[in-house]
């Protein structure tokens, strides 16, 4: 018994899919173009995080030592350096770490990893209490026996600092905006879908088929078309954003890393199947209560 | 006999204000052929669609089977309709081939393959539409679909069948055919009532006939004729 | 009388391979009534679809008020249609009220306001709907909305008028009624040709009877009545 | 005649709007929520490259004169400045001109002119030619007589041209995007709508009614909904930005200036009208080839 409904239900399912071509078209590329949108969004949000971030590590007072400066004598500069009341914390990184890093963030550093020697030397990373003091920190730093060169953000800081919040901020605040407006659209497309399919949906009620019967098509018609409408959205954003993080990191500047995408891409797809499953949900529920005209 | 469809004092006023019945009385008993007759617009499908639900009463009682039809939840009006095969004014087919339209119900309730792929064909065949099986309905003419949607209610043989204008687009012979279809599920056990305006079927027949005039029954015969003047005089 | 409908050798074939007419040869002249008539599914709905351009002929040729109809170009279409009336067998109607249904062709063909006010309530109160003028369709009982779909045509005072079962879900007294409309728009020099299954009014009015047999025609005669065997013998 | 078919047009547009609820809603939200959406990501971007523009600004160096320099030394420091090799030009900045920006800039100052004394100094302003150079500018323009405090960028300078350059671009990008984003949904939408109401196009052109007259009420009910949805937009954009602006004005933090809003909802209102009215143009004409089925 429920064995034969299963079975009838993926039978309906697959006549749904088949007839009205144009509503499995305007379904999917509505999905479609809208992960296409929020998948961008998010992304671009992303980078703009990723940059921000990076911008704001580059405040930290960075203190490059001599090559010929042993481990050891570098190692023992950490300890007095911590005791600073400017500085709040203090990170020793060798010049290996410092590498791998490097490669990690760009791929295309990665791929010369045989040609060229690790540049780097080991370095001290300052974080300073207040990033308006970091020009009196690195004064003070460059006195330090064994250090060579200083790095240090500059008067920008503190603006920087600002906007990295504010982007943080306005990126969750238009994240959820898009989110919303994704469920209200695809909602409507979903609904008028339905609603050129009233009179289908009264019949099916009048010759003895329960609603969950009825509805059960519907659903996994609107999931496959949400799933669908993401697996485009995927399709296009994932070798889009790969081709342009891989064209920003040449020019040394970062963008979100690949191995952030595969969770993004499942995400979108998630988003996809939940959002046609659940327009569905609400626009079936409406039609079944519904009694249509039948003029016109 | 035990009363298969149960009308008490029924009144049925749509939103617009037209009173489409009023204080109807009739019970109509199990394994009976009735004829529902009276002009255009004077309350016959009214009174059909209360019986499957599809219009509500706003005074006195409707019963079916034993079910008291307006109280019955919404999650329990797809069982009274299994058990009420309704061939449609409007023939209300789906867009779908008149194979799969027939098959559809069958499936719905839950009929194995086996006795849906046994049921299908020979409704099909009854009303002489095998060979367009695979035809939607608007590739169909009229009297094909009307033909279809008796075929749709036949296949499920359901205990009632209420048939509004099953002949309309129907020319004399096959009208006749059609009704001799539903004689048969009727003396297979299905109570019938059919809506008709085809003096000839209900003459040529002689069953009872019961007469609607401006919502009323003004008329109500065991084996009566078509009525010459409709309960105007 | 020079010829208002004229079909030289024409073969109707559906895309799903069923031929609804071959080789139609048949002339109807200005100011003539004529009945169609035949089996279920064997051509009448076809041919009136020709002369209002819904269908193409596979071969043949197709002329209407000295319009070669399939030559039409599609932005002509409107003119031919404003000229040739239509009962559609499933009427058809636009989802409004009973008066804008009426008052949409009058107003699509540019008549004056002054002519819509008159000519609706006319048509509307001929059929017995004016006092349903403002019911939607769905409001209205299956023979009310095919009245509704004649009073359409009538208001129109269209040359030509194509009734394609105009009866089929009246009461007989009404149907007489509507057949009565149908010959005093002949009368006022309209052409008409009607299609239908009810024996009663062909035999009644004896006018000239086309009989469709599996898509040919079989039988034609100036005063007619309804043919027992509707050319099966 | 003419008259006869505008005054009959519309009356059907009047009787389109007002039937079928369903179809207005889901239109007008759906451009309203669009509009929302892209408004926003314009919005964003213009305040992104307001702020990128103003960091970048920001990276010129600045002199301010000692307020007991007169107005005649600190003109006779100009031209020695100009012929400096890494100055690309130089402005002089009136204390009156640099209140009056302040005061364009940021409306909460504006609001306090009565209260408090123009605070600024003369001023000029120098434009370097390389980023890069901005530290030894600043030192040098130290050493100018009469000049008491240099306020210059400093070492993020050159991330942040290139930032801007990218924020610029992409904004180009996402823009384009997201209008053909909403070209997609849109045009769906209408195409949606239309379908459930294909028979009744079908019934008209049967009757005898020409294309253009079926047409014209569907093209001029897009056009409104288009519009209506649109100015809710507005609705929600203007307010809600003008108020964020505000609020980031006080904390010296440049937007968008309020002047930029009026043009802007006028493009909104523009192009949910162009939305609206193209939609149903490209639908319309596809359901007038159309023959419906009759069943379903
Ligand atoms: N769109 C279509 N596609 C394919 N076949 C069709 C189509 N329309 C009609 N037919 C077939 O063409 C034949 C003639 O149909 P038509 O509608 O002309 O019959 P009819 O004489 O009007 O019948 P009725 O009396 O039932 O109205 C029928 O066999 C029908 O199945
Ligand atoms: N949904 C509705 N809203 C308002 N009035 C309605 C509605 N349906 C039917 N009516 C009115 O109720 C009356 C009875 O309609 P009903 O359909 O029962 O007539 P009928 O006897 O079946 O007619 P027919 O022979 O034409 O099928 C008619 O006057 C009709 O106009
Ligand atoms: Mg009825
Ligand atoms: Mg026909």
């Amino acid at each position: 018994m429920i064995l034969a409904a299963l079975d009838f239900i993926c039978r309906e399912t697959v006549l749904h899919l088949k007839r009205e071509r144009l509503i499995a078209i305007a379904t999917v590329s509505t999905v479609a173009v809208l992960l296409i949108v929020l998948g961008s969004i998010v992304l671009f949000l992303a980078d703009l995080k990723t940059w921000t971030g990076w911008m704001t590590d580059q405040l930290e007072v960075c203190g490059f030592f001599a090559k010929d400066t042993t481990r050891e004598d570098a190692l023992k500069t950490v300890d007095p350096i911590s005791a600073w009341s400017e500085v709040e914390s203090v990170r020793f990184v060798t010049k290996e770490e410092g590498w791998e890093r490097q490669k990690r963030d760009y791929p295309s550093i990665a791929r010369l990893e045989d040609a060229i020697d690790n540049p780097l030397p080991d370095a001290v990373q300052l974080k300073i209490r207040d990033p308006e003091q970091s020009a009196r920190v690195a004064k003070r730093l460059e006195q330090v026996p064994g250090i060579e060169a200083v790095r240090w953000g500059g008067s920008l800081a503190q603006s920087l600092v600002r906007f990295n919040r504010a982007v943080n901020w306005s990126g969750l605040v238009v994240s959820l905006l898009v989110a919303v407006a994704g469920i209200l659209i695809v909602h409507n497309t979903v609904r008028l879908a339905l609603h050129s399919r009233r009179r289908e949906v009264y019949i099916m009620q009048l010759v003895g088929a329960t609603r969950a019967l009825i509805a059960a098509p519907f659903l996994l018609e609107g999931m496959l078309h949400g799933l669908l409408g993401a697996a485009l959205a995927c399709c296009l954003l994932v070798p889009v954003h790969m081709y342009l993080r891989d064209l920003a990191a040449r020019s040394f500047f970062p963008l979100t890393p690949d191995s952030a995408l595969l969770p993004f891409a499942l995400y979108l797809l998630l988003a996809g199947a939940v959002l046609g499953f659940t327009g569905s949900v609400f626009s079936v529920r409406r039609y079944l209560r519904h009694k249509p005209e039948w003029h016109g | 006999m035990p009363a298969c469809v149960e009308l008490k004092d029924v009144t049925v006023v749509y939103p617009s204000g037209v009173t489409a019945l009023s204080n109807i009385d009739l019970t109509i008993d199990e394994g009976e052929f009735a004829f529902l007759v009276g002009p255009t617009g004077h309350g016959k499908s009214t009174l059909l669609k209360l019986l499957y639900r599809e219009e509500l009463p706003a005074r006195g009682r409707v019963f079916v089977s034993g079910w008291e039809v307006p109280r019955i939840s919404a999650s329990r009006v797809a069982h009274l309709r299994r058990r009420v095969g309704v061939v449609f004014q409007e023939f209300r087919l789906l867009p779908r081939t008149a194979w799969e339209s027939v098959a559809f119900g069958l499936h719905a309730t839950g009929r194995s393959y086996r006795e849906v792929l046994r049921r299908v064909p020979d409704a099909l065949s009854e009303v002489g539409l095998l060979d367009k099986a695979d035809h939607h309905p608007s590739a169909l003419s009229a009297g094909e679909q009307q033909s279809l949607a008796v075929a749709r209610v036949l296949a499920m043989r359901p205990p009632l069948i209420l048939a509004d204008e099953p002949t309309g687009n129907l020319d004399p012979a096959s009208s006749r055919h059609i009704m001799q279809l539903l004689e048969r599920a009727n003396r297979e056990g299905a109570t019938v009532l059919v809506a008709t305006h085809d003096p000839a079927i209900v003459n040529a027949m002689r069953r009872r006939v019961i007469v609607l005039h401006h919502g009323r029954i003004v008329q109500d015969e065991p084996e009566g004729g078509y009525p010459d003047d409709l309960g105007r005089a």
